[in-house]
């Protein structure tokens, strides 16, 4: 009988070498879509099925969250770059002989990122981020432009040592299990070594958080180990970009939060937390004043993920109860936004044939429906309401406040200059008088619209059972 | 319980009015605003009736903030403001039926409309920190498109987001001042709140927040930079409804906080809200005075009015701290039905300027003139409710301004010294705002309504549909019943009073008469609007009658005398800004550093003169120009970060690691 | 009972009668002072009274250009000052009617009348009505706050705000807090020559355009408008010498309980102590000169200093520093 | 077994030796040259660890590293380098000095680092552990005082050497074969990418106008 999470590893990489044998365009566009739904219909199973603890895999409510997040954005991407890509074959911009590799490629990202989510192995783990890593480094090369090849290169040279280091943390959680767990697989267990976390060696552990934070820090896009990831989303194609800032980052702060539980599992140890919140900080309001020098659209929204990401790991750095709650909640809720956000942009990008926000003018006028869709979703991530970011930084910050009323003075001016920025642009992009030519758009808006009800709905009510299982969750992560 | 299943339903109508607007187009959309009409009267007869009969409703539903759910409360208090709020939702939607949906622009207006209307009800019902914030933002977010409704226009787009930037810095403070309040536990709900009041250190803390996070929706000094540009750039009806509505939903707010949930206060909390409140009353109308943009005057008085609603807050809060309920009492109720009665005056004023927009097109008053021949109804109406603005009696707006000064006189008998010497300083400050107030709105009517045309726009000026004279005549009429029968409104209080400072009025009919409005005891402080309206009828009537038995009824129409040298040139009235030039001698030199430079042609030249006035605005300079230069200037440095070379890149990770594994070896 | 009422009525009807009949030869007093002093012949005292009787025979023009705001102001003018100046205590104190209205709502009334009177004089849309309606606002910003602290130094003393309560308050104990008392009595004097458009805020008998205050305001008014105009102007000399009257000399006032003879006796010092105040302002006008427009902020911030000085001693002698 | 812990030992040091020989060389060919013996070091390292306990799999790895990172490598990347003509000085940032001393201090730091760990893990366990953290600060220090690709591409090769060092060291390690040809896939992309890409002089001039345009927003 095969397990749930055996599917959301094996049924992408099943399709990804179905795919590479696959030449036409469409065929391989409808496979890569149902290869999608079938991993979401594998990572739903997984919410009702009970956990899993094995010496390779686990499942459970921690990682079930991002594996659902993982699989349903992975769908919807799908079902957006059908669309999309056919219109990037039609101008001429991707030559059709790429098509095939952009969909099997596609695929094993999906697997490896899950392999890097159900693994209970550190090992694997690492392995699984760092190929889905390269895989991304490839697929932001697509293009062949200049611009592309020097993002997907710089991508490469500063993941690349992001990897090495995060070996090097690897081994030293190794080195510190080993004591207590003896020689071989069971001191890379990531199960057991949390139970004997409390008796590990202080100082590996300290030394060991910090390579990970690092070289896994990188791929989260924290400031100052953010450099590829501006480019890496300007220059790749759009539904990469979404996949890049709603999944990938999730999947390294994934694996980042489980090195932060064994840590906070050795009390002797360094406190993870303040080095979280000054980090998390710094990437917040950094990215927050990038973004007013931004002129090219999907750059500007990859700054805005660096923002949201440092928001993210700074809740977790406060830890407790709410924050984690509000923390995870944020991820989910980024994870949803900016993907669909990644979606309008393309739509906005094929529209006006162009990225640069000096010709990108008066949407509501030439585009109204477009423009709505544009707006509402912007307005969902500066967190205003009715949409669920709303929730999560409420939570955040009141709770904050209620704890460190100083500090909470940080996250908030971090918000709130990055607030007048997105308006700004909002404004820019969506009002005043059209310029430029004025395209019809023939991708499919069904992955927007489905994001943005999402958000919605968890910004009205968000199911007793999903709070629940959040709460799990957030009691995890102590 | 009927009551909120009635505005529950009311709420629905408007969302689903929104939804409508947004989904069709044509002829159908002309039931959007009476949808909004009645929905307002539904809300509107429910908040009354909850706050004659002094209940409470509440409701809690299964959504809203995970773990809590949404907390409803309909309490005396949210009731009256409810009255306040939907009062004005009725006067503008009935203004919006008389809209030409042929010229006007309505597809951006008309699906917001009543979503900014649902939203402003909601803040009134919300009983949780969550349902309180989504739905304040909701509004905000509303009225920003509203706002920018007229998108072509760059004006109005800097304006849309100037406003919404400020909102969301006051949405951070009220975010603040709720996490405060909830505390560490993440009580959200306000029962969970007044169960448990903060720390006093955690205590001042949320009151500036919220003077923040309130004062800055409601303009208050130096927060206000944003309304004069937002609150005129919106369509009429919805400026209406910003200035007249919204702000008194920021004040709802504040009380909400400072008197209902942050538990019983110091004395010192006193001293910000009156200390600011004063001098936005004073700087409002400095500003309004000296302003040529007709409904930007509109904006600036009621940020005057709004520090004068936060320095009767103020005092209440002092009085509540020393236990002088009564005090409290009267300073409350003059806060109260200042709301109320701003609310009228202002909406009506709103609306009569955009009835003057409407017919003329215009909006700078040195272009307007003598539309009292040509539009006598709006004319009328728009001076009721100037003379209400300027605070005169027997209008509403003296009620409350004349409760209020009641307030400041008792203040003396204060025992903190902070307070005496405060007291005359505030008094002397609301005096000055009241005769400026006289000042500003002599100057408004006079230039635009009275004298001559002064463009052909206004010459060729017409009265507006009946719809929009039926609005502004019903505010008109609430203006001069609310004047006569400011008793009646100050004793429906009493419920409310009860609740926040534990104190009332005295009860009806102590005074000489039943209308006769009585501050502490009717020894003390009496005023009869009533007997006096009727005295002043009296002897103006039998003035009338007697005058023209008396005299000689002949009368002559003839060309303005003018000491003998009339010029026919409308160009020769006094203008707007010419008015504002003795106060402007007088103030504006040391509010605004006012100078004026005139260029007088050599001897024998016939070229004009010229002259020009130079103001300078000091909070904006320091406030607000200042910090986004810094903003954008911090921006544009660090944007170098953007342009390095891998190998830099690679420098700083390094350093990162280096960093934090030397502060591992540091430490033990 | 009944009777008692009407005899209350009749006071208070007695009392408007009197004011207003009485405005007219005190402003005769006051020319008349000013032309003696002057060495000059001077009008007859009853000159008021053939000026208005005049002026009501006389056909009024309105311009051209006036609306009917411009006609019904004067009559409104008129009321609202007959009856504020019937609400001030002139011969007795406990006057049916003097609860109406305390200090704050008096000054209120005149502001209402100020107003429309500003209006009025903007109606026409010539270049002087505009001079003289800013001008008077001006004035009147700078004349309100100093009122404010006048009226706060009395309830700080008298404990009220009704000027009936003050008058009874100094009649009981003459000699409270003398010393704000004073100062704000000087603060009052002045504000009162600023409201009345005397010198040196504003010369009555000017028609030099530039310097010209109120007498602008109603260039264009002819005939009754006229009459009312200046009638109204007239009652709030009178309204304000017995303001200040009642609050600083209330003596010979006759108190709430009185009966007909204390009123009689009331209304004689009433009436000596009116006419005495007028004579005075006729000698302060001829003593001083008319300051220039823009002088008059320094010449009324003396009654704002000396409003707030008061207040403070008031606060002292209170001893609510200790 | 004493005396197996005193030659990977010396072992270790010899390959710490060389990272500083990376350091202290100027032209690209003796940089290269460093390169390779510290390769073949670690091979030996690698061999010794999978002969003393007794781990025949590690063999792939030394196997891996001596032809691959011995041999294969600095020979292609020589080719490279005459080929693509990159003049024989390379460009520092700092002195090779300073480069020297701020090597040293990272040493030091790693040492101060690994002697707060517990000496109740196998002391052994914690020199290897110095000095492979020693290594790869180093090597990461190679990647950024130097601006040649070629020569960053050998800095980030000598961390990697670093990471199998510690990798070894940690006593029954799984998956550390695998890692290394992963690893060695990895570094075989970079010389290809430097071929392919004519990437001259340093990592990030692909081509001098994509320089403008691209990272550009300079618009």
């Amino acid at each position: 009988m095969i397990h749930a999470y055996q599917l959301v590893v094996l049924a992408p990489y099943a399709a990804a070498l179905v795919l590479v044998a696959i030449p036409g365009y469409r065929v391989g566009a409808v496979l890569n879509v149902l290869a999608s739904a079938a991993t979401l219909a594998a990572g739903l199973w997984l919410m009702v099925s009970q956990g899993v603890v094995g010496e390779y895999a686990i499942v459970d409510e921690f990682n079930v969250v991002f594996i659902v997040i993982n699989t349903l954005v992975g769908f919807t991407t799908a079902l957006f770059s059908a669309s999309y890509i056919g219109h990037e074959i039609e101008t001429g911009r991707l030559p059709p002989g790429f098509v095939r590799f952009y969909h099997a490629m596609f695929q094993a990202m999906m697997g490896s990122m899950n392999v890097a989510l159900v693994a209970n192995n550190i090992g694997v783990m690492w392995v699984g981020l760092e190929l889905a890593t390269l895989i991304t480094v490839v697929m932001v090369g697509l293009y062949r432009t200049p611009q592309a090849i020097e993002a997907a290169w710089k991508y490469f040279i500063l993941a690349s040592v992001g990897i090495s280091l995060a070996f090097f943390g690897t081994i030293l959680i190794y080195l510190a299990g080993q004591p207590a767990l003896g020689e071989g697989v069971p001191a890379m267990t990531w199960s057991l070594l949390q139970a004997a976390a409390a008796q590990m060696d202080p100082a590996i552990l300290d030394l060991a958080f910090i390579f990970l934070l690092i070289g896994y820090g990188t791929k989260v896009g924290l400031a100052p180990l953010h450099a590829w990831l501006p480019d890496a989303h300007a220059e790749g194609p759009t539904p990469i970009s979404a996949v890049l800032s709603g999944l990938l980052l999730n999947v390294a702060l994934y694996a980042l939060l489980r090195f932060k539980m064994l840590v906070a599992g050795q009390p002797a140890a360094l406190d993870p937390g303040p080095v979280m919140i000054v980090m998390g900080l710094v990437s917040l309001i950094f990215a927050a004043f990038m973004l007013y020098q931004r002129r090219d659209i999907k750059r500007f929204f990859a700054y805005s993920s660096i923002e949201h990401m440092g928001l993210i790991v700074f809740a977790f750095g406060m830890g407790g109860p709410l924050a984690n709650f509000a923390g995870l909640l944020h991820m989910a809720m980024h994870s949803l936004t900016k993907s669909g956000i990644f979606f309008a942009v393309g739509h906005i990008a094929q529209a006006k044939g162009t990225q640069r926000f000096a010709d990108i003018k008066g949407l509501s006028v030439t585009h109204p429906r477009l423009a709505v869709a544009f707006a509402l979703a912007v307005i969902a991530i500066a967190g205003l309401p009715p949409f669920g970011v709303f929730t999560s930084e409420f939570l955040i910050l009141t709770t904050t406040f209620a704890r460190e009323p100083w500090l909470a003075l940080l996250p908030a001016f971090g918000l709130l200059i990055g607030f007048g920025a997105l308006l700004l642009r909002l404004q820019g992009t969506i009002f005043g008088e059209p310029v430029g030519p004025a395209h019809r758009v023939d991708a499919s808006s069904v992955p927007l619209v489905l994001h943005l009800l999402l958000v919605l709905a968890a910004g009205i009510f968000l199911p007793p059972a999903l709070v629940a299982w959040f709460q799990r969750a957030a009691e995890l992560l102590g | 319980m009927p009551e909120l299943s009635a505005s529950g339903a009311a709420l629905g109508a408007l969302a689903a009015a929104a939804v409508f607007a947004t989904l069709v187009r044509g002829a159908a959309l002309a039931l959007v605003y009476p949808l909004c009409a009645v929905a307002a009267l539904v809300l509107g007869a429910v908040d009354l009736r909850v706050l004659l009969t002094g209940t409470e409703l509440t409701q809690q539903l299964p959504i809203g903030l995970p773990t809590i759910g949404l907390h409803l409360r309909l309490d005396p208090l949210s009731a009256f403001f409810g009255i306040v709020v939907n009062g004005g939702i009725l006067a503008a939607s009935v203004y919006g039926m008389g809209f030409d949906r042929a010229k006007e622009l309505t597809r951006r207006v008309e699906p917001l409309f009543p979503l900014f209307a649902a939203a402003m009800n909601l803040v009134l019902l919300a009983d949780d920190a969550y349902a309180f914030l989504f739905s304040w933002e909701l509004m905000s977010l509303a009225s920003w498109a509203l706002v920018v409704a007229r998108h072509a226009d760059p004006e109005s787009r800097r304006a849309a987001h100037l406003y919404l930037v400020m909102a969301a810095i006051g949405t951070a403070a009220l975010l603040f001042a709720f996490g405060g309040l909830a505390g560490p536990a993440g009580g959200y709900a306000f029962d969970t709140m007044r169960g448990h009041p903060p720390q006093p250190m955690v205590a001042a803390l949320v009151l500036a927040a919220a003077l923040i996070g309130c004062g800055s929706k409601g303009g208050l000094v130096p927060l206000h930079a944003w309304l004069p540009l937002a609150h005129p750039a919106a369509p009429s009806h919805v400026s209406a409804l910003m200035s007249g509505v919204m702000t008194k939903v920021a004040i709802y707010g504040f009380v909400r906080i400072a008197f209902d949930l942050l538990g019983p206060p110091a004395w010192w909390w006193a001293l910000p809200p009156i200390i600011l409140g004063a001098l936005t009353a004073v700087l409002g109308l400095l500003y309004a005075v000296l302003d040529r943009d007709l409904k930007r005057v509109l904006a600036y008085s009621t940020i005057e009015n709004v520090g004068v609603i936060f320095v009767a807050l103020g005092l209440a809060l002092a009085f509540r701290a020393n236990g002088e309920h009564e005090a409290a009492a009267v300073a409350m109720a003059a806060a109260l039905l200042h709301a109320l009665n701003h609310s009228w005056f202002k909406s009506l004023l709103f609306l009569g300027a955009g009835a003057v927009l409407h017919a003329t097109g215009r909006r700078d008053l040195d272009g307007l003139g003598g539309l009292i021949h040509r539009m006598p109804r709006t004319a009328a109406f728009f001076l009721v409710g100037a003379l209400a603005a300027s605070a005169l009696p027997p209008l509403n707006g003296f009620v409350s301004e004349w409760l209020l000064f009641q307030a400041v006189i008792a203040a003396p008998a204060l025992p903190q010294a902070a307070l005496h010497f405060a007291s005359p300083a505030i008094g002397a400050m609301l005096a000055l705002a009241a005769a400026l107030a006289a000042a500003c709105f002599v100057r408004v009517y006079g230039t635009a309504f009275l004298g001559r045309p002064r463009s052909a726009e206004a010459a060729q000026a017409h009265d507006v549909p009946l719809a929009q004279q039926i609005a502004m005549g019903g505010l008109a009429f609430l203006c001069i019943l609310g004047g006569l029968l400011g008793s009646v409104l100050a004793t429906a209080l009493a419920p409310v009073l009860a609740d926040l400072v534990g104190g009332g009025l005295p009860r009806a009919g102590s005074g000489p008469t039943v209308f006769s409005l009585v501050a502490f005891d009717p020894a003390r402080s009496v005023y009869d609007a009533p007997v006096i309206a009727l005295f002043v009828a009296i002897a103006s009537l039998t003035t009338l009658v007697v005058v023209h038995r008396l005299s000689a009824r002949r009368t002559r129409r003839g060309p303005a005398w003018d000491c003998g040298f009339p010029d026919p040139s409308p160009a020769t009235q006094y203008t707007a800004s010419s008015f504002a030039q003795p106060l402007r001698r007088v103030y504006g030199t040391a509010a605004f550093a006012a100078r004026e430079t005139v260029v007088m042609p050599p001897p024998g030249d016939s070229q004009p003169a010229r002259f020009s006035v130079v103001l300078v605005d000091h909070v904006w300079r320091a406030l607000y120009a200042a910090p986004g230069r810094a903003v954008l200037g911090l921006s544009e440095r660090l944007n170098a970060l953007q342009f390095l070379t891998i190998r830099r890149y690679l420098v700083l990770m390094f350093a990162a690691l280096v960093i934090l594994l030397a502060i591992a070896a540091v430490t033990t | 009972m009944t009777g008692d009422l009407l005899v209350q009525f009749l006071a208070q009807g007695a009392q408007m009668t009197f004011v207003l009949l009485i405005a007219p030869l005190a402003v005769g007093v006051v020319r008349r002072v000013k032309a003696r002093l002057m060495r000059r012949q001077g009008p007859p005292l009853l000159q008021g009274y053939f000026d208005l009787a005049k002026l009501l025979r006389k056909e009024s023009v309105i311009a051209e250009s006036a609306s009917w705001l411009f006609r019904s102001a004067p009559y409104l003018i008129f009321a609202l000052t007959w009856v504020a100046a019937a609400l001030v205590p002139s011969f007795a104190s406990g006057l049916m009617f003097n609860w109406a209205a305390d200090v704050v709502a008096l000054v209120a009334l005149l502001g209402a009348a100020r107003a429309l009177l500003a209006l009025a004089g903007m109606d026409v849309g010539t270049s002087f009505g505009g001079i003289g309606s800013s001008r008077e606002m001006m004035i009147a910003t700078l004349a309100e706050p100093a009122m404010m602290l006048i009226v706060l130094t009395l309830a700080i003393a008298a404990g009220t705000t009704r000027l009936a309560g003050v008058a009874d308050f100094f009649l009981a104990e003459p000699f409270a807090v003398r010393v704000s008392l004073a100062l704000s009595l000087v603060a009052l004097v002045i504000v009162a020559l600023a409201e009345n458009a005397r010198i040196p805020v504003d010369n009555p008998v000017t028609h030099l355009e530039l310097t010209m205050v109120h007498e602008a305001m109603v260039l264009e008014y002819s005939g009754r408008h006229l009459a009312l105009i200046e009638a109204a102007s007239h009652l709030k000399l009178v309204l304000y010498i017995s303001l200040l009257i009642c609050l600083f000399a209330p003596f010979g006032m006759a108190p709430a309980s009185a009966g007909v003879t204390g009123w009689l006796i009331g209304l004689a010092a009433w009436t000596a102590k009116l006419l005495f105040g007028a004579a005075l302002l006729g000698l302060w006008e001829v003593s001083i000169a008319k300051m220039r427009v823009f002088r008059l902020p320094d010449f009324v911030g003396i009654a704002f200093v000396f409003g707030f000085l008061a207040i403070l001693l008031a606060f002292l002698t209170r001893g609510v520093f200790a | 077994m004493n005396q197996a812990y005193e030659i990977s030992h010396l072992l270790s040091g010899a390959m710490l030796v060389t990272s500083f020989a990376l350091l202290y060389q100027q032209r690209v060919a003796a940089v290269l040259n460093a390169f390779a013996a510290q390769s073949i070091v670690l091979a030996l390292a690698v061999a010794w660890a999978a002969w003393s306990s007794n781990r025949p799999d590690l063999f792939i790895t030394a196997l891996i590293a001596f032809t691959l990172k011995g041999i294969v490598i600095p020979v292609a990347l020589r080719r490279t380098v005459t080929r693509l003509g990159i003049h024989r000085e390379v460009e520092k940032v700092v002195g090779v000095g300073a480069a020297l001393l701020v090597g040293l201090a990272l040493t030091g730091l790693a040492q101060a680092l690994v002697v707060k760990v517990a000496s109740g893990t196998a002391s052994h366990a914690r020199e290897e552990l110095a000095l492979a953290l020693a290594i790869i600060l180093l090597g990461f220090l190679m990647m950024i005082v130097r601006r040649n690709a070629v020569t960053q591409i050998v800095g980030f090769m000598s961390m990697e050497n670093g990471l199998i060092l510690a990798a070894t060291g940690a006593r029954g390690m799984p998956l550390v074969v695998e890692v290394s040809v992963a690893f060695s896939v990895l570094i075989a992309l970079f010389v290809f990418a430097v071929f392919v890409f004519r990437i001259r002089e340093r990592f990030d001039t692909v081509d001098i106008e994509a320089l403008d345009r691209m990272r550009g927003d300079r618009r």
